[in-house]
């Protein structure tokens, strides 16, 4: 974890309301794995005061930048997506857990892989899926992206290039399938062949995969969500309620959770 | 230059620190969360999240809220209870060359007396600050509204420990100096000045509290004012050392804090913001006395008031 | 859509308002100032600068310093005096089709009394607000800071006026809900919260206070949270209709007042910062209930309570 | 007095720290008078929160435009320094009194006046010197200008170009005479042609103006500032002591007043 100065070298609007900014954050890029987040400070002034948590989408770890995808929900966002080309913006990075990867202690059985993502979702997975593209042992990786309509499948190319298979699905049928990204988990799921699913995406959604992979008996790892004030594990705001009681902190012990170590009742109960 | 250095250093009770600038309990954990972006060992101490007898899972999500200038927080004293933090989580803490200042919170007399026992026996801990006026669980103002209670708890910690003896107060009341003046006859050190600010925000697109306590505490920029008009008028009426928080972003935020009367400050939500906050007023207050020719910070405390 | 439009108006009292967006007292002059701006027939009420027996020059200045999202004013109640108040000020406000509010100050219960009979009888004026919470002179918050005294006063300007009574509690004690248990109990018809928090700022390059009157009161966003989290203590505590105000900026602000129980609003600072705010306010409570098909904005008061 | 919304045309650096704005103000360019000023708005955020006095230094009625000479010298005027052009800035304006003018009721005889500015107190002056200049009956005009060095005579020459003469002077003897505006300022009055003085600056410096004028029987007017909330006269922030006790609002009663009209001992013991 570093606090970086990083210049605003492009800010590209790649959906309504959504825009793909690339800084500059070498040392930052060097270090993230897939599923971690940078905690960034929207310049200027005290109003709003807190950083604002945003998951790595890309490092480009050769050129030493990181491409985030944002979306303007408020007013932190918007500021950000707004910045002059050129600010330097001040990152601590990167945060939090990685996905475990196949191969690893967790996952050393993994051959086939699911990433499921919704919507905004799909930034962490993107760069998973980057990962798993690049390890020695390649795993066969199958991506699933849902959004409500066609124009909020944000930067699906990037995601679609580097899975070995790919399936759409939008709420209204403008792209893919028409349906919820978990009706086309049902059938992947039902194949068997998937040994262990990534997700990212609402919280709902992600409620619903893990209780399908719960079924299904497949390990499910999902990036969390939470409002956050040190982002580095200090202050206990970002806590979240774990499986058989007590909370644990979405900027340090996650954001990526294996789903069973939440408690999804409580967590659904609060939103 | 090649004239000496300012010198830095404060005393609180028996306790001297190399520097005024001491993280904020709750905003700085158990200190090493922050290791890896901030070097520990130039602050003048580290103040760690509040302690309890028993562990605390806390309250329920959310827990913080923005507003302007300022956030919300209801942690509601999560801690691993003070066996815990004396068998876990100090002894890390304690491989850094800093003073570690215990921050305590009890809900009778008795357990803030069992606290000070333990946390004094443990040797690790520099000096016991007595958390009497956290907003955000049921009682924890109680102490800090009343001169006669504040009185009674602080005598009772006084005999059990020789550990400098700090005493947090609460803003949330109609006047703070009799507070102030009950612990410090009782045998306060030093006091902290101030906690959070009780207040609330609602989720207008949900139409409820926007935090799951329903009412937090306040902290950062937006409440400085306030915290300055506590510290002036304390000031005013107690002889011991004042340690002042309450929005302090930058060194210039710290020197209002020293010109109206604290010795030392304390730095919370800043951190959030900017990790290097503490390290960085620091410098800010060392440069600020070369520049005006101090041969100390300490010349400075209080001087508004002349 | 052909719909009718949704309800606006709001009771206070036996005071009916056509909006329940308000000027804040001492924010908004005599109403006049605004007038070439703002299209003073479109607000709910017009609430004055405070009123005193007689003329008061006010404190030294300067009067007032910016905060971080907030800002510090010791005006110290500067005003012609009542008699010149009502003849040199209100007719020429009177003149719009707007009620207007006066607001009161006064340093003892007889004084109080006084000024309540001279602007009942003036015949300008559609309520009355007792300030018992203004920070900046002595004694200012004396009432607000009892229970027993709030109810002694309001009772006597009770007993001397017909015009709806509205008490302005204060945020500077630890537990406002009694001051309103007190005032409600006395006879007032409806509450105003918040007046300003006690805060100061220093000046660091002078070594002194930012003000004039060394503290001074805090007002805008900074202090929303405490706001809102006391009219949701006194709304879970009282009946009459509550005025809320402290940092109300637009009308997502005016709506969590509204959702935290307050049936009416004032804005205060957010004039200066935007004069046409409290024109736009109206505007945006009409556009939400319009959204939600409410037929009212009655509905909507203190409904995250439940 | 409106509320307008004004595009920043332009923003140029005239000296270390000071810039001069340019503004579509149509509304408030048609309606100004030398001595008053905007309220400006700062943008985006409630921190910094109130509105900076910022006075016009020329309005171009023609083209609806204003010119504002800006110093940068804390938060909100750094900040408004660096608006990207193109901004919509919220100005309130015109607000204030302006300068009485020579052939008015006030000044029915004055033929010759004298405008004493000390660095920044150039900008009301520089609109003021056009006013005179552009009246049928013209009254000659002196214009005194100081400043601690030559780099800060900010915007001299639009001064100059106004002005039927044009005195200089710099602290440091950089340009013009070394000393103060006040030494040549005494040399003016010497010659007793003045029939009016019109100054703006520091207070100290005005204090002595005034105090040399009420000397001299002249008849002075300066610009006055002083921290404002509303600047519309409603809430009494920007008090100062005015000469018989009690005190004056810089925002409605001023920015100009005439100089016997404040208590200067007790405004130089509030500095
Ligand atoms: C681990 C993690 C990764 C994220 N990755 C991305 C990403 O890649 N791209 C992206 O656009 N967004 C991402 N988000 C969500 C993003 O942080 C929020 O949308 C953003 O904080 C909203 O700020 P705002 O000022 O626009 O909204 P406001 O609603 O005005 O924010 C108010 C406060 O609530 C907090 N907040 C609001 N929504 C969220 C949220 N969903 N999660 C956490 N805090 C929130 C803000 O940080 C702020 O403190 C991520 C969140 C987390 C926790
Ligand atoms: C009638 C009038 C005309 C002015 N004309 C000009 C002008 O043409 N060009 C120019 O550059 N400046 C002018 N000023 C001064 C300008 O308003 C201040 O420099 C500015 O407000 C400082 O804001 P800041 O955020 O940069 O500084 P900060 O010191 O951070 O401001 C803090 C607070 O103090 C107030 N404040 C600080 N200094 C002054 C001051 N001198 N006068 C009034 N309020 C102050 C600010 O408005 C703000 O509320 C004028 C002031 C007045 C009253
Ligand atoms: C997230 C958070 C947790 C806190 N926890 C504690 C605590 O455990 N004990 C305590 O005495 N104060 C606690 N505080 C209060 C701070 O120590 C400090 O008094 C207050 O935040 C004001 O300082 P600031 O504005 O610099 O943050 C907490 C504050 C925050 C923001
Ligand atoms: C400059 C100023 C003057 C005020 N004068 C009075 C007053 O005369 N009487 C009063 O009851 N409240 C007075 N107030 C308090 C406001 O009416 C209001 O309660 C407070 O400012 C909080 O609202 P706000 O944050 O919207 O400004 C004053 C506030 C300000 C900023
Ligand atoms: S945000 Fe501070 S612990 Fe997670
Ligand atoms: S600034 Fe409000 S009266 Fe002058």
């Amino acid at each position: 974890m570093v606090q970086e100065k990083c210049r605003l070298l492009s800010s590209e609007q790649v959906a309504p309301g959504h825009w793909v900014l690339r800084l500059a954050a070498p040392a930052i890029a060097s270090f993230a794995r897939a599923g971690q987040f940078v905690h960034v400070r929207i310049p200027t002034t005290y109003d709003p005061l807190l950083r604002r948590p945003i998951s790595i989408m890309l490092p480009e770890a050769r050129q030493g930048n990181l491409r985030l995808l944002t979306c303007a929900v408020g007013r932190g966002t918007r500021m950000l997506v707004e910045t002059p080309i050129g600010t330097e913006l001040d990152l601590l990075g990167p945060l939090g857990t990685a996905f475990p990867l196949p191969g690893g202690p967790e996952l050393s059985e993994a051959k086939e892989v699911l990433l499921v993502a919704g919507g905004m979702g799909v930034a962490p997975l993107v760069f998973l899926a980057d990962t798993l593209r690049g390890m020695d042992h390649h795993a066969y990786v199958r991506g699933l992206f849902g959004a409500a309509t066609e124009d909020l499948l944000v930067s699906w190319t990037e995601f679609a290039a580097r899975c070995d298979e790919f399936y759409v699905s939008t709420e209204d049928g403008s792209a893919g399938e028409q349906g919820r990204v978990t009706d086309t988990l049902v059938a992947q799921l039902e194949r068997g062949q998937a040994d262990v699913v990534y997700t990212c995406g609402p919280i709902a959604m992600m409620a619903q995969v893990a209780q399908m992979c719960h079924d299904a008996g497949v390990a499910c790892y999902c990036s969390f969500e939470q409002r956050m004030g040190c982002g580095v594990g200090a202050c206990l705001s970002c806590a979240v309620p774990a499986a058989g009681g007590g909370y644990v902190r979405v900027c340090r012990d996650g954001p990526v959770f294996a789903a069973d170590r939440l408690d999804w009742e409580a967590i659904l109960d609060d939103i | 230059m090649t004239s000496e250095r300012p010198d830095m250093s404060v005393q609180l009770g028996s306790l001297r620190l190399r520097n005024p600038v001491m993280t904020a309990s709750g905003t700085f954990g158990f200190g090493v969360e922050y290791a890896e972006c901030v070097d520990l060992e130039r602050l003048g101490a580290v103040v760690i999240k509040a302690v309890t007898v028993e562990p605390r899972i806390g309250n329920r999500p959310p827990r913080i809220a923005e507003t302007a200038a300022g956030m919300l927080n209801a942690i509601g004293l999560q801690n691993p209870g003070v066996d815990a933090v004396i068998a876990e989580k100090l002894p890390e803490l304690a491989s850094y060359d800093v003073p570690i200042i215990a921050n305590l919170a009890g809900e009778s007399v008795a357990e803030y007396v069992q606290l000070a026992e333990r946390l004094t026996a443990c040797g690790y801990v520099a000096a016991l600050e007595l958390n009497i006026s956290c907003p955000n669980v049921s009682h924890g103002m109680m102490f800090s509204s009343s001169p006669e209670l504040t009185g009674e708890l602080v005598a009772a910690v006084r005999r059990v420990t020789d550990l400098p003896l700090i005493t947090k107060l609460s803003p949330n009341v109609t006047d703070i100096v009799p507070m102030a003046v009950a612990a410090v006859e009782a045998g306060s050190d030093a006091l902290s000045l101030i906690n959070t600010l009780l207040g609330m925000s609602i989720d207008v697109a949900r139409r409820r509290p926007m935090v799951g306590n329903i009412t937090a505490g306040l902290s950062g920029p937006a409440i400085k004012p306030v915290a300055l008009r506590c510290v002036w008028q304390v000031y005013e009426a107690v002889q011991v050392p004042l340690i002042g928080m309450g929005g302090i972003m930058d060194s210039h935020d710290a020197l209002q804090f020293i010109m109206a009367g604290a010795s030392a400050v304390a730095v919370g939500t800043a951190s959030f913001v900017n990790p290097a906050a503490s390290v960085e007023i620091i410098g800010g207050l060392e440069q600020y006395c070369c520049d005006h020719d101090l041969c100390g910070i300490g010349s400075l405390v209080g001087v508004a008031h002349s």
